[in-house]
């Protein structure tokens, strides 16, 4: 999932920061991702009663649809937001308020 | 924010770094969108794939969402602009 | 919106790590109460049925009300705290635990 | 936190970073704290500017939120100690 | 509440990072878990509709057994996840993607 | 993530940072795992002390949010190798 473009200039010896914060941010979204991810297919899919601890089949075929739609989900956005020139690095079309 | 007190190299710095929180917010408002719309429009995991009605849900939920956060960002500076008028400034 | 107070000295060539520190501080804060604000109201006043993809009329003056009541909330809060001497810097009242 | 396995000049800088932490905690408190009564006490939005009702809503959910985390923080403390000393102090 | 272990070696005039990070790790922790706790009693036990702003007799009881309960629950978990051999440094059995 | 176009400096740099991340990943994953499971579970405050039934359901509640959370994380693996290889490895 390569959200962000990466840097083009590429030094050899010592630490590009610019780089290395983006590689870093990108990590930090994609935990970000993951854990709204498990979140989510939890409240959708888990009985909250806690009978047994195992997961049951229909547990189980729900988590593997939940995590597929959502993928599914964060395609359709990420190419609207593209689409609409949004994208990393642009303005979120003045979403934000100027600080 | 109001950078007028500081001087030239702490403003440079602290532009540095409202630059890279800009770009982290971005990301977060991007996750938190997708998660949002995700969970509104998506509720029946007996179907494998994005419904066409789930897809129609999401693409209004995006569109409406940042039709909505640049509406209260517009409010929000009008509303942050009164009360720093009225505590002159600072 | 000037939450925190500023640093008194001002040193002329350097940067005062303490005064960045506080206006990063504010920053964040401020951030973060933009995004709770984008998430009540959305909340309170967007239907989540996505018929269309457009702010309907009832939608929008929602929202407005919403971000002025949001703010007289923002300081009436502000108010009893500082009256409390609860305000930046000061002790919340014993309201965290010592660590 | 226990602190004394740590030298001098470890603990000086762990301080300076607790020191900073709860300043940032206070903030984050404070808007937790906003947005909490707000959502508690403002559900009308056919007015434009709060009601009565609603001020007298958001004074006592302030005063209340402040006296419950303070409750809570005493009763942490308590149970923290307790856990600290069951495992010889560590 | 020590949920973390410390560092074996105690460099007597230097800053060991290793050591003050895990010790920024756990009090980020301290301060995670007492956040938490405080918002599930709230709602636990608070009424909502703010006819006064003191604690009365019932919400204060509530309150000294929802701390209570939430550290037994603490240690349960604790336990728990140190007996799958979970615990702290350990991988937590797959459950995080490798990135 | 695609660490291949760094060099050795920074692919080490990255390293070490992911380390520490996760480990705050785990702790903030352990207070989200007691989080859920107190608020799923324990909601009769008449009684001092955790009960059979509370104690079970927690024991419960913490098996399956492992399993859970293993299981997504399994899925998010395969579906994030397909974005990669889509994308031609970028």
């Amino acid at each position: 999932m390569s959200f962000l473009g990466r840097g083009p200039s590429a030094p050899s010896g010592g630490i590009n920061h610019e780089r290395v914060e983006m590689a870093v941010s990108e990590l930090d979204m994609i935990t970000d991702i993951f854990n709204k991810l498990v979140s989510s297919c939890h409240t959708k899919c888990i009985a909250t009663r806690y009978a047994e601890g195992d997961l049951n089949k229909g547990e189980s075929v729900c988590i593997d649809r939940c995590v597929g739609k959502f993928f599914e989900v964060n395609k359709k956005v990420g190419e609207k937001l593209q689409a609409m020139g949004a994208a990393a690095g642009g303005s979120a079309g003045g979403a934000f308020p100027s600080l | 924010m109001d950078l007028s007190q500081m001087n030239a190299a702490e403003q440079a710095h602290v532009s540095k770094i409202i630059e890279r929180k800009q770009m982290q917010d971005f990301l977060r408002m991007y996750s938190n969108l997708v998660d949002r719309c995700f969970n509104a429009c998506c509720n029946d995991f007996t179907t494998k794939a994005l419904t066409n009605k789930e897809e129609t849900c999401v693409m209004n939920c995006t569109d409406k969402f940042l039709k909505h956060s640049e509406r209260v960002g517009a409010r929000f500076a009008e509303h942050n602009a009164d009360a720093m008028g009225a505590t002159g400034g600072k």
